[in-house]
This record gives structure tokens, C-alpha cells and sequence, in this order.
């Protein structure tokens, strides 16, 4: 047995069991943890998501795996007869047809697996766990809800407009992806469409909380490309943002927002509640913890809870949200031509959201008397706080003394609504 | 088949920024109305100091806040004499 | 597929499928969340429940359904007629089928949907995970101990009589229940009544606990009940403690209490888990996680765990709960004459439990020769520290220099071992 | 039927009470027991401080503590001086 | 059926159940907790176990047992007959069936008790989510990570070869723990023995994730000897130092250590972890964890994250894991000579252990022409960071300018990741 | 069957001794060689400050602290006070 425990030893290095497409996915992992911690790309999410990466392809371990999985990598043969025998398909399908099941059949396989002793991974326990069931993204929308002051949106509420007009971004995204089906080895439904065209939302658990119902194998391009384009907001966005506005506007100066009460802000989460009870219940699960959290912040008798949902549950969940996504970057399905073509679609997905935005701004601009800085609808695409200071920047550079920051905030935590309601759609439409 | 799935794409565009436009066009009137009716019972709009501290689960809190912040200051100028 | 997408939609909206209950329970919740916010009714119990119970409410979502639910709420005409089959009755009776099964059908119902891709909604994984289980109010509890100084109580052991006396309130209303059952719309088992009946312990996650044990459909009325007596004891019992004692009772000063060593503390939770361990052990769950939690407090050895019991665990565990709780009023089974039964028996055993309390002080008032303020028997029905405060209130109306509250935090810390002895006694007769 | 879940009820409600002031009065001599107990050694009483530290995952808390607490100082201070 | 019910009570008592050997481990629990309290014996997880351990021998209540084990504990006759039934055994043979079942018979055992409305202990369900899966004890290697500064080892990495001359006392225990074999009473498999020599690691966590993984029954046996004997190394590792250096190499003062850059620091995990990927793969999810922790701590960019990781998480996890162990201290597992014998081989562990890291220091001392103490071997056993200031409360003996500490520190930290490469290469072997 | 069991053990010892001084002796060399090509581009070595703090989510976070620690020493003066 000895022997065959060196035999097994070596087996069970990785060296003898690395696939190019695992180094690959390794050098990906790599590289996402660079732009996290030197780039300062999104640090909180990439950096989890990288090392998860990396994780999911260690050779033989099969930490992204399932029991299946677990069965099909280090089985013994009377094991791997059983599957085939319980799949209906000779042993040299096994492994083909175990990847296919879903339904019953994998149910069953999964049951067999379990009582031979084969044991799902680390990775695809916390994945199970925490985005199967979609707890984590709705947890940590949560804290999103406990973070964000909604002040500069009671105060000026006709710039929902601004973020709903960014959501353009979502829908074009849609019909790139279906698009792209032209070109061989695309092969995109309308649910992946879907998901992919969230990343327009700029809102990173939005995206994955949508692809985890849509398409769960596409999750882990989206959520990268969503974090991505998120971290590389102030530099797409300038160029679009100069491009469509003239000088004149970028230089309007607001006037300052009015205060508002606390009572106003107590009711403004149980007003968008009761509005997406009434009109668009798929969108329950997102805009009911955002306002939960939201509510949790404002009600101002539950500290204890707010505090909570802000740092202690927001810290635990994206530690395990980031390492569960990383287990969606395995080789077999992140290396493909479909991957480029999610992040090519992300990349669009941000210049039409912000377009889209600046352009609703110029409505605005007019309707307005010339009131309201069209660089503002930028703010729309979400990406909260980041794309706010970009309008501000950008704003500061025509004018040194406009300081469009708390303008831009508005519009910038209506992005976040407007992606939690386009996701409703997709959802009740497609999901359905 | 494609330019089907393509027509329904089209479609669903426009359904969907028809939806969030329209629920966000609501929402805009909703919270100017919610704003106004605050407004005009703006003499409610103090909490008022609930005369029982509410949770039972904080009986000890208060104590507890304190001797942490005591322990920390402690602990902070111990620092720096060190 | 477009216009069957735009009708799926309509169909998909709140106020295509409203229902009057749904509205009521909606509005039920917002009473929740302002009684919470701006009467300072328990809110961080409150507030959570009352939001969870509009989420629970709202159409269409079924976020607070489990699997087999969501295929009826939204499920292909296929499905449905799949599970019709598997629970052997025709298709126009599946709903009222599934809503009766359980056991092994229930089993099989939920494994069918399941591998028909459809997944509970999240409230009922929340619920699932935190209360089925009995997790979450437990590790409340753990929380509890380790909040709670039981000081007073060591320093004066026949405090916890008056703890005991209180809890007669638990047995009258038991009795209350059954007696309802005349009047026609009523009809508690024993085992319902036993779970009505532990609101008279004033102690949130025993009440909870119990009631998922012994009657979960009636949860949600039971907590809302607990928690929102709890915080009108201030309104409560001052009646009933004026009414039953006298000016010169009400008057007397009791002398101060002994100091109370660091080791005494240390084994006070060791020896209430021992006697649990040996006449009790039904109670076991509840006695030994409130224990516990006291240990890590006490021993002083283990800070870092002792805060993370009265803080990071207890916050989020709570927000957890309480959405749990609220999931468990969905208008179905919240809307019955039953709950108008459940809040009126919940007066009863308060005022029951507040008087038993204050006879039971005028009883050890007349054997202690005076030495005892009968006011503090009130306490003993926990609702720790509110109780206590009115004691001390109440007291200092009679003699402004009577400062009673640290003797009523004695039979107040004994109430919440009383109704944990009550809630095992409950448990091992009704719920064996 | 009701009249004998009735009479099962008012059963309970005296078992239940009895048990309950059973256990407590059990409880009640026990902790009296266990206070005598501690009160004769009572020159036990102070925990030995023990020589080692014993988490091995504290190892760098103290440090952390301070670090924690000296930034949160100094944000005080900034954001007074603000 | 009052009656029945006082019946029903009595049988529920503890004292009319409370069988010998569960007396004696209320002791055992009582014991670990007074060494945590009284002399700080690993408290942190000593006293969550101690307390477990008790929990898991209430009589009746069936804290740790699983919902078959609660149908065997407290079942009607009925329910009995349809458990034997299942189990193809007469009623008298059920109780010891069910004790042997795996597998699918376990799996449908558990169905049909979860059916019949058994539900498991609250005990077990901790074990179960937190142990089964092995997601506590990685967790708490994450946080382990977290708190980890390896700078010492950076500095001078040629002290990773005394943190792997250190775990000579796993190996030689693993001979140790067959040896026993020949003594009656002893039936240890390769697996047991595996996981009882794991004990010469002193890494808790490790040891944990080990045990789950091979030896599940053995594991209350394993925690509690690893816990003791770590907190027992100031006693157990001085006279095996000074038995096996000469003064003169005790007084050796070496030299400062080099100041290492924060790029290092964000490399060393990486490094740790690609290393791991390309030769050892079963030990992923251990370096992984431990490599994923420091980074989050030396990135510097995710703060809120490494804070999480040291202190909400690895509190609360540690929580339920010493309750989780406890669980395991079941009298009818624990009692029985070869929890002696593991205790014995546990000491032997530590003692070889720090024997074999002295000898490697004595000649690194040789190597290095005097210029390493070789004492500071003695810490690659790990049990950070007791072992370090052990070998510097020596050296300090010897020569009272002479500290050690932070020398020390280098094989301190290798000695974790040395029995972390050791555990998975017991697990490639053994556990394939 | 017994003496087998033994051999394998020792088997397994050499290996598992063999393994673990194998990978840390790889482990020394490779974390020489990262220190080594780390000095070589040490200039690289300060992380450049990010132009734009990263986390969405930490938006609030700075006036949080600020508030709490603001109150904490608030309660800390004051129970110093009492
Ligand atoms: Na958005
Ligand atoms: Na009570
Ligand atoms: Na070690």
C-alpha cells in the first residue's frame, strides 16, 4: 500500500495534474489581486474574488467541485461505476454526462456521491451557501441600504430621472449580447443577455445576485467585469462626459440642496418599498433590503442593528461573496470566447450608461432653465460614491469653484434603485 | 430563430426603460408628496425621547462602553509612555 | 414571447394580485414599524418583524414561501401537474394538498420542486436556517447570559421565588386558551396553548423558541404579542401593583445587598446547569445556552468571546430573527380570530403574572417581618431591565428616597430562569 | 373531549407551578450552598494571574488595540480641529 | 394523560436517566473549564468545549445526537418499528443498527426520523455545519492568518527547516499510536493513527480539520489533548531544552534581524500558497486559508476585511467550534482506553516534537559556525506564540541580555505551516 | 496483517518527513529568490496612493468613526465625571 501511496502522492501533486487552462486561470487570479492591492481596483471584492481565483484551480483539489465533482476527480472505479450505472451512460461518459445532469439526475448523483463518502469543496460550500441562495448579495445590498444617505435624492427627487436614464446602458448591453450571437461561439440566451446586460448597472451585488438566478455559469465574468468597470469608472467616464456637454453647461453651478427632515427620511425607504410592492414585486428581494438597511439607518432607535449591518455582517458576507465568486473562475468555464465578449459588452455597457445619463442631463439642463449641470446624469450609472466624485472632478476642471459633489449624489444612489428595478424586469420577464 | 431572440431583446429594451422609467417617474411624484404631507406635519418631527430606554438586551451596555473606552485611553497612553 | 412577456409582467405586479389580507398585513406591519420608531415599542425586535412581515406580504414574491410554494405561486402548468400526481389528487386540489402535507409528502414535494428549479424564497431560508433549527433564539440567549449580572440574584437567592410566583401568569393563560376553545373559530391543542401560554414569560427567545417547537404557525402572533406587551409594561403593571399592595407595603426600604465575590459568579451559571442537567433536561437548550453565555461574562478569561456574544452575534442574529418572525405573518395565517385570541390572552398573563409576583412579595413581605418591599415581586416576570425600572418607579412615588431597583433586578433575572423552567416543563409533557 | 383537554390544562398548571417553584427552591438552598462554600475559601479567591498569555491568536492584538485606538485619537482630534 | 405526563416527566428527569459514564464527563466538562478558569489553559477554546462536553451529557436531552439518535432517545414504539423495519432488524437490534449505519442506510435512517419530526440535537447541528464541513476550523485558519506576521520567517527563511524538524513528533506518534495496536482495547486504523498523531502539530485548528476529515469519532479526544497540551508547553518543552543544549549554546546571541519591505510580506502568501498549488495540493484548503488571511492583512487595502477576519469572525467561529468539539466528548465515545492512550501519545508528540527542533537546532547552530541558538528550535512545534516566548524565557536563563523572542518567531510561525504540509500530505495518503 | 500496518506507518513517516522537509527546504529557496528579485525592484516598493479610495461601500465610513469615538469619549469624560 505504500507504494501505492507514493503512486497516489504523486498523482495528487499539482504539477503532474496542471492543465494550461489552470495556470491560466492562476496567472488571472494573479493578476485581479494586482489590480486590487497596487491599482486599488475594488480591493474589498477583487482581491477575495482573485484569491478565489486562484483557489478554484489548484489541480486535483477540487475545491470549486461538488460531491459529483469530488466523485468524477479522485473516485475509485467502483464508485465511478456506480455514477455511470445511476446516469444511465457507459463509464467513458461518466465524467460528460455528470456535467450535463441537472433535475432529478443530479439530485440523485449528488445523494450517491454523499453517502460514498465524497464531500463537496470549500469553495462550492461557501458558493452553495452564500450565493445559491442568494442570501450574501441580499445581505451585503443590506448594508449598502445602512451606508447610503438617500438625502441628496429626497432633496431633489427629479433626479431619479438621471438614474433611470443610465439604466439605457443595461438594455443596449442586452442587445450586444444578443448580437454578438452572429459571431461563432457565441451562443447567448436571453437569461445570459440578461445577466451580462446587468454589469450596465454598475452595482456589484445587483450583478450577482442577477447572474446567480440567470445564468450561474457566466457569474464569474460578470462579477469581474462589473468590479472592474466599477474601479475604471474615472477613466471611462471623463471622456464621455466632455464629449457631450459644451463648456457653458459643465460650468453651471447648482443651487444648494434644502435640508432634509428626519421624518422625510424614515419614510423614504418604506415609500420605495411600498412602490415595488405595488408595482414590481420581482424586484422584492434587492429593494427590500436596501430599504430594510436604509430603514435600519434612518429609524435611529436601532444602532446596535445598523452598526451591525454596516461592519460586522458587511465585512463577514464579502470575505465569503468574494471567494464564492472566485470559485465561478474554473478553467473549463471562464476560458472561452464568451468570457471576451462579457467584458467587451461590460466596457459598453458603461459608456452608454453614462451617455445615456449625461444626455437625460441635458434634458434636465433645458427643461430646468439652464438649473441643472448635465454632468450630474453621469452620476446615474451608480458606482456609488465613485462616480459622484468623477462628476465633481470633472466639474471643478470648468469651473474651480462648482463643487457638484452632493448634486451628483443624488442621481448616484438613484442609480442604485434604477439597477435594482431593471433587474426586476429581467427577473419577471426572463426568470419567469 | 436568431432575429427572433434579437426581436425580443428589442422588445424587452423598451419594456424595460419603459418600467424603470415609469416606476422611477412614480417614485419622483410619491416622494415629492411624501415630502409635502411631512412637511405640513413638521411640528411631529422630533422623536420623541422614548421615556423607557427599549432594549432589554442592552442592560449592560452603557457600563460596558464605558470600560472599554477606559481601557482603551488607558491602553493608548500606556503607548505612548512606552 | 414579447406579449406574453408584458402579460407575464402585468400578471407579475402587486396590484394585479393584491389581496385585501395582503393590504391588512402590509398595514399591520407599518403599525409595527411606528410603534417601534416612534413609541419606542422593543424596536430592535420590532422593526425587523414589522418589515419582514410587508415583505412577507408581498404579492406574487413569495418570499416567504418554501419551495412547493413557489411552484404553486408561479409554477408551469406542467409542474403543477407533476406535483398533483406525486401528492395523488387532482390538479384543482394540488394547492389545498401541498398546504396540508407533511412528513414524507411534504419531503417529496419539496425535493419535486426543488429539482423542478424551484427555490424557496428568502425569508423562509432565513427562517429556516435561524428558527426551525432553534438556532437563533438560542444563541439570543447566549447573548442574554452574557449581558446579564446576576449579582443581585446571588446576594439574594429567595428572590427567585418571586421569579417562580410570576410565572403563574404562564399557567393561567394556558388554561385561557383551552377555555376559548368554547366559542365557535377557536380550536388550540394543548400544544397551542402551551405555546400561547409562554408569552407570560415576558422573555422573547423563549417564546420563540417554544413556539417553533410546539405550534410555528402560530409564531408570528405570539412573538408580535411578547414583544409588544414587554415594552407596555410601563402601562401595564402599575395598576395592578398599586391595587395590590398598600401605601405603607409600597414604602418600605430594604436594606442594601451584600457584595457578591468574582467566584461566587463563576459557578452560579455551573450550578443552575447542573441542577438543569439533573431535574430538567428538557430545558437544557435554553438554561445551558443562557449559562453559558453568563460563563464567558463571568470567568473573565475569555473577553474577546464575551463580547462577541453581547454584540456581533446577538446584532446580527437578531436581524436575522426578525424577519424570520415577520415572515411567519403572512395574511393566511395571521388574519384569524385566533390572533385576537393569542393578544388578548397575552393581557391576561402579564397583569396575572404581575399580580402573582406582587402577591407572592406581600407573602414573603409578611414572612421576612417587613423586611421585603412586596413591589418587587413584580419584576419577577422578567421583561428585563424594563420591569425593574417600573419597580423602582413605583417605588419612588411612595417614598422619594426609595430606591428599589437594584432589588428588583433580583426576581427580574429570576423570571428569565423561571419561564426557561417553565418553557422545559411545557416541552417535556406537551412536546414529547 | 374539550372538558378533559380542560382538565389536562388545569393538571399542567399544577405540575407546571410546582415544578417551577420546585426547581427554583431547589435553587434557591444551592446557591445559599454554593456562597457558603466560597465564602470558607474564600482566601481562593483572586484567579491566580496566570504567567502565560494564553490565546495564541492574540499574539498581536495588544499592538492592534493600540493602533486601532491611537488612529481613532487622532481622527477625534482632526475632526475637532475641523 | 396527566399521568402520563408525570410519567412522561419523571422518565425525563436527569437523575432517573443519568448513566455513570455521563456523570463523569460533567466532571471532564468541569475540569477543562476549571483549567481554563482557574489556570488559563487555552481558555478560548477549553472553556467552549468544557462546557460542550456537558451539554453533550445532559441525559435524555440529546444535545449531540442526530435526529435518529433523538428517535432512538425519545421515539414512540411506532416510530421505533419503522426505524428497525427500515434497517432490515428486529426492534431489539435498533438501537446498535442505527449506531453502525452509513452511508445510504444513514442518509434514509435521517430521512425518516427528520419525517417522523425528529429533529436533531442543537449540539449536533453546530458539529454539523461548523465541523462536518470543515469550514470552522479554516475560518479560524483564516483569522489565524490574519493575525500572523511573518516578517521573522521572511527575514531568515532558512528557519523553516526548524519548523520542519518539528513535526517529527506527528510522525513518530503515528508509530506510536500502531505500536498501541498490540495492547488489547487498541483497534486504531492508519486513518486514527493518522489523525492522533496530528496532536504533534500543537496547532489546534489543524488538528480539528484533520480529525473531522479522518477520524470524526476520535476527534473530542484529539482537540482536548492538542488544547492541554499547548497550554502545557511552558512545563513540557524546558527540561527537553536544557537536556539537549550545553550552556554555552543557550547563551548564543544572534543577530539582529533585517528589516523586511512590505512587497515581501504581500509576496510570502502568495509564494506560500503557488507552492502549495504545484506540490501539495490536499493541503489547499489549509495554506489556502492561511495564505488568504495574511494577505488580507499584509495588503494594507482591505482593512475592514482583515479586522473582520481577527476578530468578528474568528470569534463568533470559535464559539460554535468549542461547542462543536464538545459535542464530540459523548460518554460513550470518550470513555474507553483509547482516549488514554491518546492523551499518552499526545505528551510523546510534544516531547518529540520539541526534541527533534532542538536537534535541528543544534545543527543549524554547527552549519551556521555558532551563530544560531539552537533552542529556538524547540518553537517549530508550533503553538504559537507560547512556544517563542517558552524559548525566550530559556535563553533569558542563560544569559539575562538575551532575547530570543523575536528569533524565535521565524520557526513559530514555519512550525504552522509545517504541520499544515504534513496534515495534507496524511491527507493525499491516507484520506485518498 | 498487524506488522504490515506498522511497516505502512513507517513508510509513511519517511515520506511524510520527506515531503515536509522537501516542500519548506523549496519554500526556503523560493522565498530567498522573491526576497532577492523584491530588493532588485525595491524602488517599485511604495504602493503608490490610490487617487481614488476604492470602497463604494465605505462611504459613510469616516464621519461613523468619527461619531462614535466623538461619543465615546463624550461617555468616557462623563463616567469620569460621575
Ligand atoms: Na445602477
Ligand atoms: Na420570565
Ligand atoms: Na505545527
Amino acid at each position: 500500500m505504500l507504494e501505492h501511496g507514493i503512486e497516489a502522492l504523486w498523482q495528487s501533486m499539482g504539477i503532474a495534474n496542471l492543465e494550461w487552462g489552470q495556470l491560466l486561470m492562476v496567472l488571472v487570479g494573479g493578476l485581479l489581486i494586482f489590480l486590487a492591492v497596487r491599482k486599488g481596483f475594488e480591493p474589498l471584492l477583487l482581491l477575495p474574488i482573485g484569491f478565489g481565483c486562484i483557489l478554484a484551480n489548484v489541480p486535483v483539489a477540487g475545491l470549486a467541485e461538488n460531491s459529483v465533482g469530488q466523485l468524477l476527480l479522485g473516485g475509485k472505479p467502483e464508485h465511478l461505476n456506480e455514477l455511470a450505472q445511476l446516469l444511465g451512460v457507459p463509464l467513458s461518459e461518466v465524467k460528460a454526462a455528470a456535467g450535463h445532469a441537472n433535475g432529478a439526475a443530479l439530485s440523485a448523483a449528488k445523494a450517491l456521491a454523499h453517502n460514498l463518502g465524497y464531500e463537496p469543496g470549500m469553495l462550492y460550500q461557501f458558493y452553495d451557501v452564500a450565493i445559491s441562495t442568494g442570501v450574501a448579495p441580499l445581505l451585503i445590498f443590506m448594508g449598502v441600504g445602512a451606508l447610503t444617505d438617500f438625502s441628496a435624492l429626497i432633496a431633489k427627487p427629479s433626479t431619479l430621472l438621471l438614474g433611470a436614464a443610465a439604466q439605457f446602458g443595461i438594455f443596449m448591453t442586452l442587445i450586444g449580447a444578443l448580437a454578438l450571437n452572429v459571431f461563432p461561439g457565441f451562443d447567448f440566451t436571453l437569461a445570459d443577455a440578461s445577466a451580462i446586460a446587468i454589469i450596465g448597472g454598475a452595482d456589484g451585488p445587483t450583478a450577482i445576485f442577477l447572474a446567480s438566478k440567470l445564468a450561474p455559469d457566466l457569474l464569474g465574468a460578470i462579477a469581474v467585469a462589473a468590479y472592474s468597470y466599477m474601479a475604471l469608472v474615472p477613466i471611462i467616464q471623463p471622456p464621455i462626459m466632455r464629449a457631450l456637454t459644451t463648456e457653458a453647461e459643465r460650468q453651471v453651478v447648482m443651487s444648494q440642496l434644502r435640508p432634509v427632515s428626519k421624518l422625510e427620511k424614515v419614510l423614504f425607504p418604506l415609500t420605495v418599498l411600498l412602490l415595488c410592492l405595488l408595482f414590481l414585486p420581482s424586484a422584492a428581494p434587492l429593494i427590500g433590503m436596501l430599504t430594510f438597511g436604509n430603514l435600519l439607518r434612518e429609524s435611529g432607535v436601532v444602532d446596535r442593528l445598523s452598526k451591525a449591518a454596516q461592519n460586522e455582517i458587511i465585512n463577514a458576507v464579502t470575505i465569503i461573496l468574494g471567494l464564492s465568486v472566485g470559485s465561478k473562475l474554473q478553467a473549463d468555464k471562464f476560458l472561452s470566447v464568451e468570457t471576451l465578449g462579457i467584458l467587451a459588452l461590460g466596457a459598453i455597457a458603461f459608456c452608454v450608461g453614462t451617455a445615456a445619463g449625461v444626455l437625460m442631463g441635458k434634458v434636465m439642463h433645458r427643461v430646468s432653465g439652464g438649473k441643472v449641470n448635465p454632468l450630474i446624469g453621469a452620476a446615474g450609472v451608480s458606482a456609488v460614491p465613485m462616480a459622484a466624485r468623477v462628476v465633481n472632478k470633472v466639474g471643478l476642471e470648468a469651473n474651480h469653484h462648482n463643487f457638484l459633489l452632493m448634486h451628483a449624489m443624488g442621481p448616484n444612489v438613484a442609480g442604485v434603485i434604477g439597477s435594482a428595478v431593471a433587474a426586476g424586469v429581467l427577473l419577471a420577464v426572463v426568470g419567469g | 430563430m436568431d432575429s427572433n431572440l434579437m426581436l425580443e431583446g428589442v422588445g424587452l429594451m423598451f419594456l424595460g426603460m419603459g418600467i424603470v422609467f415609469g416606476f422611477l417617474t412614480i417614485l419622483v411624484f410619491t416622494v415629492m408628496g411624501m415630502s409635502a404631507l411631512t412637511a405640513r406635519f413638521g411640528a411631529v418631527d422630533h422623536v420623541e425621547p422614548s421615556s423607557h430606554p427599549p432594549a432589554a438586551i442592552d442592560v449592560s451596555d452603557h457600563r460596558q462602553v464605558v470600560a472599554v473606552i477606559t481601557a482603551a485611553v488607558a491602553r493608548y497612553r500606556a503607548s505612548r509612555g512606552a
